[in-house]
């Protein structure tokens, strides 16, 4: 399996990043899922003026690699790409890029949700919200925890 | 012959540092340099012995039992991380 | 929500589709989920040549409809688009592009899933495998019918 | 004043034809139709009886006992559908 891990402050290029994968595998696979991550304008009741992501460097990637040790155990996949971004982000801005690229579309659409369900809670990142009424850090939701805990289950 | 201590997000913000350098010889392990914080940091180290504050030690996380045994050399980087999420 | 659905010879560009979208609901938008289905150049043991696809004009676009009338009902999305190729095509060709906008990764990643398997058994079209040993017709598999009816269930 | 009847896929191979009209008055319903059909395609029809054929009366998919019932009328278009499947 073909397998890239991105940390980037620049924006990625979905289109670019999907073309190329497309030239890499072409004829070897049908199916190409891809997940996009986007800051929105509002959370609950507040207007969100911006996001701020840190991560560990080194940390951060290994985090990631083992989230990809996992997919790459649980399916069949030929390539599995994620790209995440840092720094100071917008309202409409891309956050995060995960694609899985596989044979068939059950690997495929399991494998992208599977990556950005345990990006949700076991990826070492940061995040703070601008919201018109102040800043305030982000932490996982109860709901993210039950979506890994029910992959866990499912391994079983 | 340092330990260098790092601290992210949240953490940063309440300790007001990001990265503090202490002697090697004067933190031998985990529990003393904690002390050692205590005594450095004042009120705001109290945030890092919050439950929700995990520790990594050379970039790998600590569970509680091993964050009080392990010993530190020179070299060593502690990070103190408050909650994460990705994605 | 906003919707589109399009059955063209001509090959699509994921990139360009995407940005439409992400400019017409910028900031609305936390999750966009993206599937392309691709010819492969092997079907079991033979290689493939080509693929070459028809539809019912006017039953096609009908039949595509009533997959997004479901997904409207079943989730909270800002955009469901379904863009599908016909005529002959090659290995690596892309076939199929379903995209779903929506808040939250839930929706989006699950109405994706969805729309990609109600196309494979309920959506109008027939596909001729143009094989190294000879032609074929592809009917549905008992595992796009079994996943069908596990949405089926999950409504219940 | 006809019926326009359509073969796809594997059908209009089979058959050998991709559309045939018939006057409407001489197909007032589907078993006429279907009868008229043997008469004019030979053992090819034979083809549009298996279970997996689907009939579509202008557009809509009939279920078997429709099929029966219902009545032509000049316009309408009767398509034969085998096994579909898009993605």
């Amino acid at each position: 399996m073909y397998r890239a891990v991105r940390i980037q402050h620049e924006d990625f290029d979905l289109g670019a990043e999907t073309e190329q994968l497309r030239a890499q595998l072409a004829g070897r696979i049908g199916a190409l899922s891809v997940f996009v991550g986007l800051v929105r304008e509002q959370f609950e009741d507040s207007a969100v003026n911006g996001l701020h992501l840190e991560h560990y460097p080194g940390m951060t990637e290994q985090s990631i690699g083992r989230i990809l040790d996992q997919v790459e155990q649980r399916w069949l996949l030929d390539a599995a790409v994620i790209v995440h971004r840092v720094g100071t982000l917008h309202p409409g801005d891309q956050i995060v890029l995960v694609i899985a690229a596989a044979g068939h579309r059950k690997d495929s659409l399991e494998a992208c949700t599977f990556m950005i369900d345990y990006l949700k809670t076991d990826a070492v990142f940061w995040k703070k919200e601008l919201l018109a009424d102040g800043a305030r850090w982000v932490e996982s939701f109860d709901t993210d925890y039950a979506r890994v805990k029910a992959w866990q289950q499912k391994d079983a | 012959m340092s330990v260098a201590v790092l601290f992210f997000a949240s953490l940063r913000e309440q300790v007001g540092r990001e990265q503090i350098s202490l002697p090697a010889d004067e933190v031998p392990d985990l529990p003393s340099l904690l002390a050692r914080l205590d005594r450095e940091l004042g009120d705001v180290a109290s945030h890092l012995h919050r439950p929700s504050v995990r520790v990594a030690l050379n970039q790998s996380l600590l569970d509680t039992d091993d964050a009080a045994r392990r010993s530190l050399k020179d070299g060593d980087e502690v990070a103190f991380l408050p909650p994460i999420t990705g994605g």
